[in-house]
Parts: structure tokens; C-alpha cells; sequence
């Protein structure tokens, strides 16, 4: 008696008539007037589940700081409020975009076969409905579907175009995102996909967040072409040095605290499942970055830290599709795997001619596939082949549709707006010549470069250049081999 | 002997220097300054603001080479740093009286 | 059965003897002798509510690191390590000094019809009583007047005197702050309140937290005068670039992911309302950051990032106060308003002579008005005239009272103890004025400036002006135009 | 019904097979098929406790980024990338070593009287058994053991070899924690240690974590000798500054935030107990910051940031000890004391040759001893001389085990692989000799220090030194002090 | 010409820039150097701990001038840069024996 | 008058330092610079590739004094800034026209 007692003061005196208003207005909750009265098990489980989910959430959000710091550590000084510009827009814009249209394609109801929704724009049609778990529903997809955005402008970074950039970033919430999404979770609201009709295991997203960032990003990547200066003339590869390997190591240490809301909340549930999901998790990033680390070692004879740190995320996006199928000693060695394959897929896109400054494709595209297949190969329920085919067909079926319409989209943009920026741009650095802007106006930055011959000399130099000279400058031709 | 002081734009400081080893410069110093002359400096927003940064950024490069080499040196800087554009730079020729290897303690044009 | 023996189990093992004398002796709970075995849903939902509002209650503390980023990254190095202590000590001298008074006036029991308290001084009264409820919303209580302190030390930044900014910190947490919050907020636990009585909506603080900043930051930035060199001898401003646009924006990210604790977290109750607000409070923060960079783009011809930043602070604060009673359409439209006006009224400040380094002004006290406002005009239970001149009412209230007794206490620490730094100090930097420190003692930091004349000249050259030929320099007289 | 109709069909609709495998195969859980229809509030009571616990222990996970910010921030520039290396590895190896063999030493069932287990190695036997809450409680474990694992990098900063670093790291997770834990918290698993059969009162860890990391630090840091440097000849200390007091500083507020959880979470229960436990850590990290400032501002002449913050860190670990049985007047006066103590201890380690570049000895080890005296001066149950009798021998146990396991360990290290970089490593830094890499490539790093001689003429220079020329080089003799 | 060399205090940079503007001086090369002098350095401290700090920021200021240039040159940065203090610095005066401008080739005082 | 300038390895900058102070030098200009000459620079990792860092850090001091005074420092500037490696660097020595101490406006030695 004490306790009802006491709850019911409480949320009076608390909330207030606004929250009573709250409550009787527009939600219908188990506080409504007779629900006080009557609180069960159940009703405080769902609360539970609120609670969980909501706070899942937040951490996920938190992610976007990771997201933005390691993009901005592991590039040029020169482009850092333009990254970070870009990855506080992939959620103001893409929030606003996928609570526009794309919570409704992903989760719609649908009248293909396929699985993509087409009621619920604005949340419209269900707002209506009384249930408030829409809204926490919505909070935790939201979140995730800027973690898929953000994941692209790492790959594009230091010569992207902002403008054209943020429609790109909107479209990928709004439609692309979405459209693989439905396809693999659109049951967990009004939707339902083909893919999860056959069984398909994404628990927390390897495939649905960070494999289709990841395959967005190496379109993207591919379509700018590389950064000026990142390959000499016989087209070797240069390293251009990030500028802050500090910023990039919190950035991954923001990630893995986030990534537990991302795989934990997945159960949008608050019981038990959450512990193994959780161990999994960790044990995963810790072999990952063990893996990488070890394997530069052997390789380069030296542990090198920006790989190690990639490594952290490849094990963590791995673990993501299986971590609530999968043992704890199978999670230490899907995320050791991703490991090394982070430092050789890193390796096989920069040998190639696509040039990824942060290692978005190879972290997210190719780990997130990885993990996506182990999470059949080392299901805990015991191996069938025909749950590896179902994988083996999202990991496919996301690699297609993700690749095919960013193609288009990069294509159409290309063509009229254009992605890129000018050379003179690109060497006075994205800050000033899209911002006008300097991270540091205060800090005297390296004007002689190490190996990157443009590392550097493009700083202030040349946004003066580009201020004063109008448009062209005509560096010796022969230095540049800007593709785009 | 010559102090040749020559500032240059730094995206030209890869092709000076490789022109400058190419003829047997046998080394050379270089730093950072703030060049103001003709070309000027720009702007810049800060929330919502506009200033001037009213330097531009050049690189110093300081060699001493012996007097016979001079001629070549001034051809070889001016080669490689012209762009043709305003804020090229400029070269200064310095009297030097003594050079002094510190390792050895050798001195004159073998210390160079 | 199964279950309630393992809750028996581990709460018996895992807590061991000083927890169960902690339950028997200090606070009686649901886990006492009899309790344990008769656990009833009511009981749960109040352990929920406990770790929910805790939860909440850590990630708005995570807040200060926020604010001590934004306000760091956006002055100059010089003033970096001051800055941060002023921020530390918001929290540290602010958390004590709302213990042993704060809490007391502003939710003690009332005995005038304003509403602000007299008892509980020290929390001394509440903890007989047995209701361990007292620690979990003081706790929630002591992060938000540290919120509101801290909002201070941005405006007042890289000139104000450390040891009387104590005294200001010390006082705003333990009178200006509460007396206000007990007339909105006082019933949430003893008090009673005119403004709630009279149906003021104010559900998180636009108001009671940001605005009481915010003017008490006016009045601070106001009475201190510009930093020397803001201002031409023609009295136009002239920017003073932050020096590191990074740690600012990772601010902004970290105030944003503590801001859902904020909000939410102010049912204080664990249910299903708390979505509804996560998803207004995330909206709104991300058409905040769009209406400043459209504003800017539009105006200045480049999306700017500083303002872009304080857009989505904007966006955050301004939804503070009808979080609860809006619906998401209605909250994109809040926070996108308030991403233009902050622009505006950054530069009309900034106009007027007060130098606010960090736009804590607008941001706080202009956005917190505006999102009050809004809280009426929005209102989802339909518009009311009544409701609306509440709300002015209310807004009114705050800025009357804040500027008055900011007004009275800034005036009195300036004639007896001073406010303001020398002027040698202030070129120096209060890094090492007042702490003898560097903030960065490797990096050269530009003793050239760009538009600010004084932007850094006065580094580390006149820390040794200051330190070796005593008092008084004498620059020339014209170049300083010090107010204080 | 309405409730566990949705309950029902959200569990359903969103968890799909995959979770619906999990519940019924390896976990038995609430919503198992005969569990849905019956929750109770025993079993809502106990997912609360899963979801507390876990976002207790995501918390404690983050400080891993607090400790790698303040140990990066307070030493230089050249260091940063190893120190970075070094904190990431503590969690990646660590948790390996404590899943493998660390948690069945603490936690296992034990056959001897003094505690230590000797079952479940790799979490073995324990998964069997059907009840996952063995996962919720080894996540919780595992970031506590790296915590204190990752202290130990601080004393060592700067000298310490990253190969040998590796393998201590390892052990001190696998084998130094995991046996003084036993002793200890045994019983909260399957153990039962001889400290806590007597009465030990350390709730959260002032002496099994923090001192246990701080000896071994002691340990490290003088086995290792101080930094080049460090010492004039007339062996005075001399200061070697950090290169980033902003980074420290958010280290130590993300630590603050990852405190509460660390604290609160170690109820592992979701009740009312939490509330006081926050309040508590609170003000005692806000005395603690307020303690060190004071004194540093008494001796000094001026309030000294650095210290300040480990004073808010000393107070942090003080209350750990006794945050769930003391009150929050005596929670003000233990945090104000450490906050006092840090100081004095912090320069007499200075003076006596143990060079501790971030006070990790100071603020762990003394600190964490104080506090533990501290639960049984101020226990809110009455002063016992028993009581305070059993904390000190459960302060000196912590001390003669760790010392005695740390020497033997680095000294082994350091007869056969060696425990420390050669000069010309430590002097063109770490980031260098250990991992061919530079932390901020872009930024010029001053080459003439301020008081500390080689503070950075080792940088960039003595890079190439070691590079170019061969091993050895022989800056003159009387320089260097390198003891080890 | 003359490459005359001036150490200044940090703050006085813009009027004795001003100040070179104004007589016509066509360019200028600024730099951040540390002085040791009559002036000493200052105290930090450091997590309880005080060090010396030995060096105080200066500014160099390199501007070629014609002969017939120095003089006014000096009086100007005379002029603005004084405030009287010890640490005001130096000016120094050095022969330049060519000088080139490195976007025209032109050389001797038209480079200028 | 002449101006020494001396190119060092940064580590040996206090003992030159000690050692000018000690032989009664008034003052001296310090500044860091990237020297490229018989000593090679070294090379770096970054995400897994290797990269050159073709320069080598080295500090300047610039400093000026009465013609009686050259050889002292040349000889003090040797003998605490040899290592006996590659690498230790150059000293340079410049005619001075004139010197002046801006705070008073006194010229000639008297103003060093
Ligand atoms: N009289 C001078 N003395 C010293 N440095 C000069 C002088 N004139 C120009 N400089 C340097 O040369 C740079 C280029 O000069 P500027 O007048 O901009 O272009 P240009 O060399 O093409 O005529 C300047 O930024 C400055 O650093
Ligand atoms: N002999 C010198 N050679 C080179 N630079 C010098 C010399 N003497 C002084 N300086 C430079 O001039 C600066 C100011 O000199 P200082 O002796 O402190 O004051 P003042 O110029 O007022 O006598 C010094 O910090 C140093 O940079
Ligand atoms: N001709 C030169 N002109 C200017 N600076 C030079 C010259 N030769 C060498 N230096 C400077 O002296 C430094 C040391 O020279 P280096 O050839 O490496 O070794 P050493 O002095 O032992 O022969 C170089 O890094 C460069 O800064």
C-alpha cells in the first residue's frame, strides 16, 4: 500500500496537470486514470521496455559524435569543420527526412511483395492510433538510420561538395536506407520483407546499417575520385596523415560506448537477453582491435594505431548481425577475423584507386558483410546451410540495390549539381572554401608536408590563392590527377 | 660565399627543393613565415562575422652555396617557384664571410 | 517461483551485509525484510522510476563536459585552462552550495504565497523521514542548477575575474536559481509555487534553467564589457575566432546526447510519455542546426559553423519547455525558428556592445524565452489565450527577477572585490593570470592575428610582461577600450 | 489486457525467431513461451535489474576513454599515440584474459578459506547452467577489471615498452585483480573471500580497484625510473607539463559521469539504494575538486588546475568505498579530505623519485585507501573499532599482495624482455619508436622546452636519430638520469 | 639595399606594420621567434609543481629596402615599436647584394 | 658587427644556449627550422602504409655581436653543439651594418 501510495503522490505532484493532460490527451498510457489505479507486471514491463529502448537510443545518437570525431582526426585540419558540418547535417537532415518519408517506407504498410511501406509519412497515420511505442520505436530507428548516413561522408571526406552532399545525405535517409530496410525489418513495425520471411539474421544491422553505408560510401568514394595528391604519377598510393590521432581514438572509444545501445537495444525489450548481447559485443571490438593490431605487426612490424583502432570498429560492426545468435567464444573470433580483414581490405581499396580516407568501406562495407555471414556460420542453434544461403542472399541483395542506386543517385548529381569540389578548393581546404571557415585559427599548421606533397601546402596559402585570384589557378598540370 | 634567401609560395617548395638537389645544393634550411606584399590576404566568417586574415602564408628557403654556384641557384629557384602569378615572392643575395662545418669544424666553401 | 528465488538469491548475495543494513537502518524499500518477498508491480515501477530519473540525472551531469567544450573550443588557448575550471567549479562549488541551501529554497514547504522555501536546508529535514525518493530527485535537481550556472562562465568568458566568479557561482546555485525554480517548480516536492498555480507550462526548463541562465549571463557579459580588442575605437565588432572548432562541436554533440536525459528525464517517472519527448527534443535540436545554416548561407553566402552550432543548441533549449504537450510537426517548427533567431540576435548582441563569446545569450536566455512561448502557442491540447499570457507572464518573471538580483550581486562583487582581470592579465590570458598555467605548452599558437588585434599578441610574451616588471604596463592608451 | 496483449505482440513482432531461439534455447527467461502469459513482478523486477545493471557497466566501459584522455592530455604530444595504444589494449587484452581466466579466479567456487576460484574458466561451466544472468555480471566485471588494469598505464607513461606493457596488462587482469577481487567480492558469484567473511566494506571498489591499480602502478612507475629528464642532477623534480590540459580535463568529466555508474551500478539491483549512492559520489568528486584547488591555492599562490582535477578524481575513488553507507554530509567531508591529500601525496611521491606523469598513485592507491578507511569511520551505522579494524587489513592485504605480485611480475619483465624503451626511443617519443607514427602530423610541436630539458628536443629530430643512425647515440653523459 | 632585420614585441606587430604600410614600404616577412635578452622569461606551474619558462616571444620582422629607405625604415619601426620597456628589441641592418623578383625575373631595387 | 647564425641540433640548444650566456653574449634569436643536407629525414606509418618525413627538425640561433667577440662564440657555439654525427650543423657568418636597441634608440655595439 505504502509504495502505491507513494507513486501515485509522485506523479501528481510531479507531472502536474500538464502531464495528466498528456496523458489523458494524446497517449493513452498505463498512468491514464484507471491505469494508476491497476499498475500490473505487465504495464511496468512495457515501461521497462520504454525506458530501455529510449535510452538505447540516446547512445546510439551519441554515436554521431564518434562518427564525426574519427572523420575529422583521421583528415587534414584544413577540412574539419567541414566534416563535422557534414556529420551534424547527415542527422538534422536525414532525422527530419526519414521522419518525413522514411520511417514509412522501412515500416509502412506494404502492398509488395518485397516489403516497402507506403502509409505513415510525417508518422502520420499513426500518431492517430494511441500507441505512444510508435514514438520509441521511431527514436531507435531514427538513430540508426544516421548511423547508415554518416557512415558515407567519412569515404567522401576532403573533397566532397557540401551542397550536393547534404541531398545525397537526405536521399540516403529518405530512400535508400529505408527501401534494404523494409526488406529485412519492416515486421518489426506494420511492414514485412521479403528477407526476414526467409529467415535472414541482421539482429542489430552488420547488413542493414553498416554494409549498406559501407556500399554507399565505396560508390561514392569511387565516383569523386581520389583526393589530389593521394597517388603519384605511377598511381601508387600515398598516405595523407589524419590530423588528429587523438580526436580519432576518442571518436572510436564514443563508438564502442554507443554500439552497446546499438546491439543491446535491438531487443527493444528490457529482459535478460540483453547480457549475452552485450558480453558479445565487447569481446568482439576487443579482438577486432587485437586482430588489427596484430596483424600490422607481422606485416608492417609495427603496431600501428589507426589500423588498431579501425580494427576496434570492424570487430564491432561484425558482432552486429550475430550478437544475440552467437557464443561468447564465437564473438572472440568474428571479431579477431574482422581484425585482420579490416587491414587487408583497407589495403586492396587504397591499392586500387579508391580512396577512403577513414576506412568507411572497408570497416562497415566489408566487415559488415563478414559479420552478416558469420552470424549463420556460428549461429548457436547449430549450423544449416540454408541459414549461410539466406545471408549469403541479404549480404547480396544489399550489396546490389545499395550500390545500384547510389550509383544513380551519385550519377544524376555528378552530371548537374556536381560532387566535387574545384582543385583551388580542394587545396585551400574544404573549411574556408565551403565555410570560410579554420578549426584552428590559433595553431600554426605544417605548411612542408611528410610524403603527401599536397598534405599541406594547401592550407592558408591557398585560400588566398582562391580568394584573391578568382577561379583557376594553374598549378603544373602534371601534379594533379583530380578524377572527378 | 652567398646566403640566397628565397620566399616562395609553399605548394612550389616540393619542386624548388628537388631543383635545388638536382644542381648539387648540398643542403638548405627551411621555415615557415607570414609574407605581406602585393597579394593580399583574405577573410573569413566566424559565427557569423566576417574578418581579415591579412598575411599569406610563403616558405623561406635559405642556402649557402659558394659564389660560382649563385648564378645557378637564382635560375633554378626562379624555374621552379614561377607561377606567374601575383605573390611569386622574391629572391635576396647575402654576403656570407665564414662557414663553419659544427661537426668537424671545418670551414669555408668545404664546409658547405 | 523460479524467479523470485533468484532476486532472493542474488539481492541476499550480491548486496551482503551493508546493503541489508543500509535497507533496514537508513531507507526503508521494497527490498526490505518483508518487502523482498512481497514484490508488487507498484513497487517495480517505482525502482524504474528511480533508475530512470538517475539515468536521466547522469547524462544531464555529462552536460557540464559539454558546455566546458563549447565554451572552450570557442574563445581563445590563451583562456582554455580557465575557462574549464570555471566550468568545473559551476558543477563543484554549485553542487554543494544547492545541498546546503538551494534545494531547501526552492522545494522546502512554503510559507508565503511566492513559494520559495525555508526548510530542508542541507537536505536535513527530508532524510528522517525515510523516503529515499529525497536523494534521487535531489540528485536530478543539483545537474540542473548546475546547467544553469554554467551557462554564466560562457558570456563572461577570457576576462572574468576567477575568485569573485566563484562567489557569483556559489550564489546563483543557492539563491538566484531556486528562488525562481520554487515559484514554476516548487511543487515537484514540498513547495508551491505562484507560476504553477497558475498553469505556467515549462516542462524541462526553457525558462527555469536556460532563460535564468541566459539573462544572469547578460547581465554578467554587460557589467564585465567587451574583451579588449572586440571592438573597434568606431565601438563595430570584430569576431574573435575560438581556438578549436573541434572540441566546440564535440560540445555541442555531448550537451546534445545529455539533453534526452534533460528532457525526458523530467517525467521523472519511467513510462511510456518519455518517448514522445525524446523525438520532439531530437527534431528540434536538428531543424535548429538547419534554420541557422540556412539563415547564414542565405545571409553570408556560406552555411557557418559556429552558428550552426549554436542553431542546434538553440533547437534544444527552445523545445525544453513543450516537449511534453507538442507534437513532433509542431517541434520541427519550434527548433527551426529558433536556428534563425539565434542568428539574429547573436549579432544584435554582439551589435549592442555585449560581448557573448559563446552566444550563451542567445541561445539560452532569448531561445528559452521563445521555446516558453512556444510551449503556449503549440500547445497540442489547443491554443489558449489564457495559456499564452501565463507563459509571458512567466517569461516576464524570470527576466525581471535574474537581471535584478544578477543586477545586484555583479554590482557589489565589482565595487568591493572587482569582476574584471587586469588589463596585462587579460593579455596574458587567464590561463596564466590566474593559474600560472598553458593550456597547450607544445603548440605554438600564432602570435599573429588575424582580424582581432589582440587575439593573440598578448600570449605568451605578455604572461612575461605580467610577470616581470610588476603591476602595470602601459600599451598605448587608445588601443584598449576595457569597460570594467 | 490491453498491455500484455501488446507486450505480447511486440515481443513477438519484433524479437522474431531469432530472440524467440535464444529464450527457449540457451537462456530461460521471463518471456519464455509459458513466461509471457505470466509475467510477475518478481521477473519486471529482475529484467530492471539487467537493464540497470548493463547500462551500469556501459558507464564504467566509458571511463576507458576518461583514462586514455587524462593520460594522453598530461603527457606530451610525442607519447600520445602509445599512451592511446597502451589504454585501448588494457580493455581489448584485458577483457580476453578476464573472460579466459581472470573471472573464474574472483568468482569461481573456491576451495581454499582464502577465496580464490577455481571454476569456470571462459565462462564455461557457468553458461551450462541456463541462468544468463552470468553474463549481465561478467559485463559488469570486465570493465571494473580493465579500470583497474588501465590505471597502471598512467605511472608508467612515457618509457614504459609496449611489448612487455602487453603482457603486464594481461596478467594484471588475468591474475593480479582477479585474486585480491576474490578475497573481497567473491560471494557476489560463487566465491567466498576472507575479507568479506569478516566485514569488509568496500561497495564499489576504493581498494579491490582503484588501490589494487594505484600499487601497481607504484610498482610500474618505480621499477621503471623516471623519464629522462625528469630529475636535475641534484635529483630535484622537475616538472614535465602535459600537452593537453583540455583533453585531461574532459577525460576526468567523462570518468565523473562513468563514476555513477561504476558506484550506483554496483547494487546490480534497480532499487531506491541507488539514489543515495549518486548523491553521495557526487558531492564528494565536487569537495574533492574544491579540496585540491584550495590547497594548490594556499601553497601555491594559485588554484592549479591540474591538481584540481585529480582532486576531483580523489574524491571520486574516496567515496567509492563507502558511498552506500555514509551520509552525504560525511560523503562531503571524505571527498574534501582526498581532495586535500592528492596534493601532498601527489608531491611527495615527486620528491621521492617515483615519477608518475598523471598521479595515478596518488589518486588510486593513497586515495583509494583513505576512502576505505573512510566506509569505516563515517559507516552511518555507528563507529565500530571493529569495523575499522577489518577495513585496515583489507587496505594493507590490497597493498602487500599487489606490491609483492607487481614486483615479482615486472621484475621477471624486466630481467628478460625489459620493461622500458631505450633512450633514443624515449627521446624521439614513443609514437615514434613503437609505432612509427605521429599524433598530430600537421601541428609544429615546440622544440625548445620550457623547464624540462628534453621535454621536446627529442621530437621530430631525435625521430630521424634513431632512424638513420643505426642504435646508439651518445648525447653527452651527464645528462641523462635513466635509472632502469 | 638593405635587409633590415627588426625583433619586436609580439603586440606592437600591427602599428609597426601600419607604420611600414604607410611610408611605402612594398613588402614585408614576418616570423615567430624566441628571444633571450635583457628581458627574462616567466614561471608556469604544472600539477603543483613550478618551472621556468626562459624565453620570451618575439617577433622578426625582414623587409629589403633601397638604400635610400633605411633610414625612414628605422624611425619608423622606432617609432611604433617603442613602448620603452626592457625587450623592446633590436633592429638590425645587413647588406644585400641582388635581389629578384621570382614572378618576372626583374632584379635589383624594381624587384623590390 | 656580424651576425652569427648556427644551424644545431635541437637537443643541443640548452648547452649552446648555457654556453653563449656564459662567454657574456647579450642576446639571442631562437627559432625553429626544417633543414634538408647530409642528414636524412626518416619514415612514418599511417593506417598501414609507409610515408617519408624528408626534413629534419633543427633550431636557429641567430645572434649578433662586435667583431672581437666572432671567434669566441664560433668557438663556444663548436664545442657544445658537437656531437661528432651528421647532421650537427652549419654556422654562418654575416656582416652587420648597424644595430639598434628600439627602446632606446641607441646604435652601434652599445646597443647589443
Ligand atoms: N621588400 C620586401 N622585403 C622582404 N620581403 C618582401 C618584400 N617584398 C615582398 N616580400 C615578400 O615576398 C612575398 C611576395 O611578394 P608580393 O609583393 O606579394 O608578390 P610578388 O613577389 O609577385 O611581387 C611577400 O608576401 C613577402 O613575404
Ligand atoms: N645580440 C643579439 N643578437 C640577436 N638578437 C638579440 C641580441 N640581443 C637581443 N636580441 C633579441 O632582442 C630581444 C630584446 O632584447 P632585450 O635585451 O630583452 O631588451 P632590449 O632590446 O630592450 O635591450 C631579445 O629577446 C632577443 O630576441
Ligand atoms: N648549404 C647550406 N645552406 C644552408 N643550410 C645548410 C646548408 N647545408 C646544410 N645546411 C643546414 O645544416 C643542417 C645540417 O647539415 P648536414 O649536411 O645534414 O650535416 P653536417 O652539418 O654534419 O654536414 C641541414 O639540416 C641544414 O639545415
Amino acid at each position: 500500500m505504502f509504495y502505491q501510495g507513494s507513486i501515485l503522490k509522485r506523479s501528481v505532484t510531479i507531472l502536474g496537470p500538464i502531464v495528466a493532460l498528456l496523458l489523458s490527451g494524446l497517449v493513452s498510457s498505463a498512468f491514464g486514470e484507471e491505469g494508476a489505479a491497476k499498475l500490473t507486471a505487465d504495464s511496468v514491463q512495457l515501461n521497462l521496455n520504454y525506458v530501455w529502448t529510449l535510452i538505447a537510443a540516446f547512445l546510439v545518437f551519441f554515436m554521431q559524435a564518434g562518427f564525426a570525431l574519427v572523420e575529422a582526426g583521421f583528415t587534414r585540419a584544413k577540412n574539419a569543420c567541414n566534416i563535422i558540418m557534414k556529420n551534424l547535417m547527415d542527422f538534422s537532415v536525414g532525422a527530419v527526412a526519414f521522419f518525413a518519408i522514411g520511417f514509412a517506407l522501412m515500416f509502412g504498410t506494404s502492398s509488395t511483395s518485397l516489403g516497402v511501406g507506403s502509409t505513415g509519412f510525417f508518422l502520420s497515420d499513426f500518431a492517430r492510433e494511441g500507441d505512444p511505442w510508435v514514438y520509441a520505436f521511431f527514436m531507435f530507428q531514427v538513430v540508426f538510420c544516421a548511423t547508415a548516413a554518416t557512415i558515407v561522408s567519412g569515404a567522401m571526406a576532403e573533397r566532397a561538395k557540401f551542397s550536393t552532399y547534404l541531398i545525397f545525405s537526405a536521399l540516403i535517409s529518405a530512400v535508400i536506407y529505408p527501401v534494404f530496410g523494409s526488406f529485412a525489418w519492416g515486421s518489426l513495425y506494420k511492414g514485412s520483407g521479403f528477407l526476414e520471411r526467409l529467415g535472414f539474421i541482421d539482429f542489430a544491422g552488420s547488413t542493414v546499417v553498416h554494409s549498406v553505408g559501407g556500399w554507399a560510401a565505396l560508390v561514392g568514394a569511387w565516383m569523386l575520385g581520389p583526393r589530389t595528391g593521394k597517388y603519384t604519377q605511377g598511381k601508387k598510393p600515398r598516405p595523407i596523415p589524419g590530423h588528429s590521432i587523438p580526436l580519432a581514438a576518442l571518436g572510436v572509444f564514443i563508438l564502442f560506448f554507443g554500439w552497446f545501445g546499438f546491439n543491446a537495444g535491438s531487443t527493444t525489450t528490457g529482459d535478460s537477453s540483453i547480457a549475452l548481447i552485450s558480453v558479445n559485443t565487447a569481446l568482439a571490438a576487443a579482438t577486432g582491435a587485437i586482430g588489427a593490431m596484430v596483424t600490422t605487426w607481422v606485416i608492417l612490424k609495427k603496431p600501428d594505431i589507426g589500423m588498431t583502432l579501425n580494427g576496434c570498429l570492424a570487430g564491432l560492426v561484425a558482432i552486429t548481425a550475430g550478437c544475440a545468435n552467437v557464443t561468447p567464444v564465437s564473438a572472440l573470433i568474428i571479431g579477431l577475423a574482422a581484425g585482420v580483414v579490416v587491414v587487408f581490405s583497407v589495403t586492396f581499396f587504397d591499392k586500387r584507386g579508391v580512396d577512403d580516407p577513414v576506412g568507411a568501406i572497408s570497416v562497415h562495407g566489408v566487415c559488415g558483410a563478414w559479420g552478416t555471414l558469420a552470424a549463420g556460420l556460428f549461429d548457436m542453434n547449430g549450423f544449416a546451410l540454408k541459414t549461410v544461403l539466406v545471408q549469403l542472399l541479404g549480404i547480396g541483395t544489399a550489396f546490389i540495390w545499395t550500390v545500384a542506386a547510389s550509383f544513380v543517385l551519385f550519377g544524376v548529381l555528378k552530371v548537374t549539381l556536381g560532387i566535387r569540389v574545384s582543385l583551388e578548393e580542394e587545396f585551400a581546404g574544404l573549411d574556408y572554401g565551403e565555410h570560410k571557415a579554420s578549426a584552428y585559427p590559433e595553431f600554426a599548421t605544417a605548411l612542408i608536408g611528410g610524403g603527401a606533397p599536397f598534405a599541406s601546402p594547401t592550407d592558408l596559402e591557398m585560400k588566398t590563392e582562391a580568394s584573391i585570384q578568382g577561379k583557376k589557378i594553374s598549378p603544373k598540370e602534371e601534379l594533379h590527377e583530380s578524377k572527378a | 660565399m652567398k646566403k640566397i634567401e628565397c620566399i616562395i609560395k609553399p605548394y612550389r617548395i616540393d619542386d624548388v627543393r628537388d631543383g635545388l638537389n638536382g644542381i648539387g645544393v648540398p643542403g638548405m634550411t627551411i621555415s615557415e613565415i607570414r609574407g605581406f606584399g602585393r597579394q593580399k590576404g583574405h577573410s573569413e566568417l566566424y559565427r557569423g562575422a566576417e574578418y581579415a586574415v591579412d598575411f599569406v602564408p610563403k616558405i623561406k628557403i635559405e642556402v649557402v652555396v659558394p659564389d660560382s654556384m649563385v648564378e645557378q641557384v637564382l635560375e633554378t629557384v626562379i624555374a621552379n617557384g614561377q607561377t606567374g602569378k601575383i605573390g611569386d615572392g622574391k629572391i635576396f643575395v647575402l654576403p656570407v664571410e665564414e662557414s663553419i662545418r659544427i661537426r668537424t669544424g671545418e670551414s669555408g666553401e668545404d664546409s658547405l
